[in-house]
């Protein structure tokens, strides 16, 4: 048991930390904004310009194996340069999808041609890849997807459409699970590919949320040829090869808390209430406490799970918690902000709070 | 004893539900929240004609003198259907502190244009973040004159008639503006629901008349927030039914693994308890409007149960109702986040859930004090 | 809308009150005890004459038809006996399932020699009823039931076994729900008896609970035979008959607030924390005002069904919502009302609690 | 970095479990529970033979030398079997109040005997109802003798050594007295765990010796608190998993409908809660061990919040577990209350948790104090 660092690991936390402080600004307090901004032209220019420098420098694909152009170290070392990473405001997000669940997935029943192809120009952050998987009617039922495959000479044909899918309309790429037999039971009878995003009959629609950006879309898939030779996994093998997809998925999911405690704290701080300012009051005290418990708890979890990766083990379900802790906190939270400026928290005027408490987690 | 409205009453609720059905469909609303239109002008004037607005004013004053309850029903059903106009503004508290505090003269002038819908009032208390104590109101009345800045002023874009908290030489005084003036300059404030605008109000040198006999005025303040509670949790009672029912209706047509998803005791459980919350809510609301109807004792305590289990109940529904529809529940295309947005400012319309568990304690203290 | 009284009420009322200051102890604070005592031969003494007492009075079966001996006056003189009983210390318990859910049936489906041989005298309280329903193996599911029941002769011979029969030790009658076919579906094949309780072959065994009293028991029925003329209902038509009963059970259950809102704030205010009394804490207050508005919320939705039944019409829902509410209250309240003690709230030594706050919450 | 326990303790873990698998079984725990035996004198005597009671105290005071990551793990695994023992009274509060303030004298006078289970200590700070807040401290310690009365002291009855917290001249101050002394008198007192007895103990003129130097004992009191919190929070932590593994297992066993319960969602999810508030509260209680065993700076906020999250987590789980338990979970024959008496007192064994919130927020504040 032992939270500090070896040796090794403290020199890879200041080699990192130097690099983040020569290529980038320190996070302040108002810095994390809850609702992250849609992303734009500049945006995506600031993200890759970002992930190509951190691949330069060696803090992009940190625990990938070599084979893929990773750095082939252990989770450890990833939680390392996170930790550094979350004390300076930098782009996040963009890639997250594609290096944490598509790659990993192309690489591991891709061949190595293809990993050369992919994994390395992904990691750059030359190409954006996004995951095609949830369909408007199957909802989280994956295994019951009912996008059509079907074989064509070398290439297969395309149809159907996927709903829910993060940054669909600035990807290059996308994993995609279809059905290649109508025949065969639900689970089998799915077949495996990714595409590229800018094949002919591809139809990318935004999804416009309540906060009014749009970060999800809708893909239409009109008679959209893949050639066989980007098909991972045997026909029918689907399902065991989205697996790896999801697998991964829990480890990328949650990890990051966005808007937390201290945020709060700066609101209630700045916000008097009839007996002082609010983060005097002693109910509201009481949910500053849980939301740091439960922040702390999921951040320990998930190192109990790095060190069980890099011990080479299978975490256990500790490793799903995140979004379920995650999401009501964040819930509770945002809803907290609003009421205790009282009739002011329904202002959501950038002028007038420009005037007010600064209060990012309110954004 | 009868726990229930009377069928007049009932009758004029049908009505009330079959017309706002009818003309006040979610893409009504969705007008009002999509531009800079401050309110369906036309749905108003129509309110004003069948006299909703004047429910609860006295005949004598060009009203309908239903009393109370009859602004209860309508209340419900204005919540239900996220009515964008400025019915709680112009009656909960701007008529209503005038039938309170009023003299007759203010009352002749403004009661029948309330009533007809032919003026708009509001009230002006918040200045800023934070809760609007007396003590922190900084907008004085002295000399006849009003100064300061209030924001957010619900409807304050397009009231002709204020009632304006500020600092006098006898305390707090509610004092009655007429908007028209020249030393009004105001503007609307982006809000979280813009179904329900909200505005900057700079009051400079802007005459106006004491409502009340000077020094009266915080305790006519509680007695307005205490009406307006009762009045507001109707509208939150609406609105949290209607999100129960969008809920279970996509609960029975929505499938998930070959079943509906009503039929999954996750979502079952999760109506079950909006239900349990909205019924609650209703029960103590009721309880309310009598207290309301009959100016009894118990309205302090009536009120701040009510609010309290409204404020709950709406955002409770309105959140679960999100939660149900999955993923559909944070588009923008789907209804769901017009009543979210609307269960999050009413419930800080009149005081947050935290100020009203605190009134509702000090009222049981007072009650219960040990001998 | 209208919750004062009418003239005929408020004279009713005024007549409960004299009845009731004559006869009973006016409620103290202190008085309602959390954890009802253990019924014993005094307990039950007591409550019987009470319970004589309401029936000489004309308070017992108030909306009972006159055909049953009661009174057959609307739900709203219910309403306010129970609010005048509720300020006084009386008996209570004993009879609710008796009264409130196996006569009414017995009176809907017996004949009138049924009802003229045992409504009155349970409305007197001289004789008390049980209701054998649960089974060992069937929880919430009735419908499994298994307890067999065969006919032999003008009887039926009943073997089985019910679980969390309350009030069996004391009870002289049960009604009792039993399969007479086994080869009929699930809801068909039932049958529905009422029985007396000292019939050879049936035992009764006192579950122990937590609190260490026991208010449950298991009932073994090992040859025990019923006169057909006890059954209620046609054969096969048990599933039928038990709605009647259940239904009543609706609005019996969680009317009964048992220690509330006072009791607690009665505690709080004895109780010093580090910045003063347990009731000056803002964490404590917002809990004692969500409490106070789920009982009061609760107590108005009861006059809701009232009003409903008086009027003829059936009550909707929210006449079910009683054990929720109240189940989740008293769990809270009871066991904030251990924390806020600290480590004295641990002692449930009479001797020492004598001493400290009197809080009739924390027995 | 490393997460987890060496595979050593994770070894010593393992066998503690075997151990009281089989010596201390729910029969074992309800014969103290069900009697006035204070403890299982058995049970406490093997645990000092095989080392446990000296797991964390020094070699050179005739301990096990594993530190404080040795007393965490046993600690979980006595939370999980209830070991009904005065663990620790005679080690969280008595051997690590020595550790950290005693002098070289204090120190081998008792911390060799409580290493050895030859002797039991605890912590006397209570005197009634309510937080015993320094300043509510009556009794005294003046010219070098105790005089008052302490309720509840856990253990009290069976202790050789106690730590009194006391009114000095200089402030609180942490007493260490022989309770062999004619001058005290104990009784035991009811309360809802009675498988760990408290007693109330009068002092009368009893001789006692300063802990650390005057005027310190309001310092040492919060790092007793706190370090004890951490391996109570362990202790919780066990009985917390526990109480989940019954409820699986009884889930798994039960039908209903024609069903094992577990296949319903509303079993399932009781269950996904309650694992996820003992994964929140096992893996902040690792921090904490990890502060407690480095004496690290973060020690005071580790320590409150794995406090706070164990409370939670182990009412969450002995209440949820009834729950899935249905009728049978509040019978006394079912094991059921046994973990909900253990949660309900453990809860309020070493400060509620709205004082260790409060501690939590104000370690908070000073950290995140604004420049």
């Amino acid at each position: 048991m032992d939270f500090e660092d070896t040796k090794e690991e403290a020199e890879y936390r200041a080699k990192a930390r130097a690099f983040l402080s020569k290529h980038a600004k320190p996070r302040t307090g108002k810095g994390m904004l809850y609702r992250a901004a849609q992303a734009n032209e500049e945006i995506l220019k600031e993200a890759r310009d970002w992930q190509n420098k951190k691949y330069d420098a060696g803090f992009a694909g940190i625990t990938w194996p070599k084979e893929w152009g990773g750095q082939g170290q252990s989770a450890i070392y990833q939680v390392i340069y996170d930790q550094e990473e979350a004390q300076f405001s930098v782009p996040r997000g963009v890639y997250d999808i594609g290096l944490g669940m598509c790659i990993p997935t192309v690489c591991t029943w891709g061949s190595q041609e293809v990993r050369d192809r992919y994994a390395v120009t992904a990691l750059k952050g030359d190409e954006v890849w996004c995951q095609l998987f949830s369909e408007p009617a199957g909802g989280s039922d994956l295994a019951a997807l009912r996008t059509r495959a079907e074989k064509d000479g070398d290439d297969w044909v395309i149809n159907g459409q996927t709903i829910w899918t993060s940054g669909a309309h600035y990807s290059q790429f996308g994993v995609l699970v279809t059905r290649s037999d109508f025949n065969a039971p639900k689970h089998k009878g799915l077949t495996y590919f990714f595409l590229d995003m800018r094949s002919p009959g591809v139809e990318v629609r935004g999804i416009k949320q309540i906060s009014g950006a749009s970060h999800f879309n809708e893909v239409f898939f009109n008679n959209v040829r893949i050639p066989d030779s980007q098909r991972l996994g045997k026909v029918g093998d689907g399902w065991k090869v989205s697996l790896t997809t999801l697998m991964n998925e829990r480890y990328t999911i949650g990890g990051r808390a966005g808007v937390d405690v201290d945020e709060f704290m700066e609101l209630a701080r700045g916000v008097e209430l009839d007996d002082g300012p609010a983060l005097k009051n002693a109910g509201i005290r009481e949910k500053i406490a849980d939301w740091y418990v439960a922040s702390r708890g999921l951040k320990y979890s998930h190192f109990r799970t790095m060190t069980a990766l890099s011990r080479g083990d299978t975490p256990g379900p500790e490793s799903s918690i995140g979004k379920l802790v995650t999401g009501r906190k964040l819930q509770d939270m945002s809803a907290a902000a609003l009421d205790i400026p009282e009739q002011g928290g329904a202002i959501t005027d950038p002028e007038v709070e420009r005037r007010w408490q600064p209060s990012s987690i309110r954004r | 004893m009868n726990f229930d409205f009377s069928d007049d009453l009932k009758l004029l609720k049908d009505e009330a539900r079959k017309f706002l059905d009818d003309k006040c469909t979610s893409e009504a609303v969705r007008k009002i929240l999509e531009s800079d239109a401050p309110y369906d002008k036309a749905l108003w004037g129509e309110m004003g004609a069948m006299g909703w607005t004047g429910a609860s004013i006295p005949e004598e004053y060009g009203g309908a003198g239903m009393g109370a309850l009859g602004l209860c029903v309508l209340a419900e059903e204005i919540g239900r259907a996220l009515a964008p106009v400025p019915f709680s503004s112009s009656l909960y508290y701007a008529a209503e502190a005038l039938m309170l505090a009023g003299s007759e003269a203010q009352k002749k002038t403004w009661l029948p244009k309330l009533a007809t819908a032919e003026a708009i009032g509001t009230l002006a208390l918040a200045e800023g973040p934070g809760h609007a104590t007396v003590k922190r109101v900084r907008t004085t009345f002295r000399n006849g004159v009003l100064n300061g800045e209030k924001l957010p002023v619900p409807d304050g874009s397009v009231a002709d008639v204020c009632i304006v908290v500020a600092q006098t030489d006898r305390g707090i005084g509610l004092v009655l503006a007429d908007l028209s003036h020249k030393g009004v300059s105001r503007e609307m404030v982006e809000t979280l629901d813009e179904s329900r605008k909200q505005s900057r109000l700079v009051f400079a040198d802007v005459p106006g008349e004491l409502l009340g006999a000077p020094g009266e005025g915080e305790r006519l303040l509680r007695q307005i927030e205490e009406r307006a509670a009762i009045l507001f949790a109707f509208e939150q009672v609406g609105g949290a039914q209607r999100c129960l029912e969008m809920a279970r209706d996509y609960a029975l047509e929505r499938y998930a693994f070959g079943r509906p998803i009503g039929s999954f005791q996750a979502i079952k459980h999760k109506l079950a308890d909006m239900y349990t919350a909205i019924e609650l809510a209703r029960s103590n609301a009721y309880y309310g409007a009598w207290a309301l109807s009959k100016n009894a004792p118990q309205l302090a305590l009536a009120a701040a149960t009510a609010r309290v289990a409204a404020n709950e109940a709406f955002y409770h529904a309105a959140k679960e109702n999100i939660q149900v529809h999955g993923g559909m529940g944070f588009t923008w295309a789907f209804d769901c986040h017009l009543y979210y947005r609307r269960a999050k400012v009413l419930a800080v319309a009149n005081g947050s859930t935290r100020i009203w568990r605190e009134r509702l304690v000090n009222e049981l203290e007072t009650a219960n004090a040990p001998a």
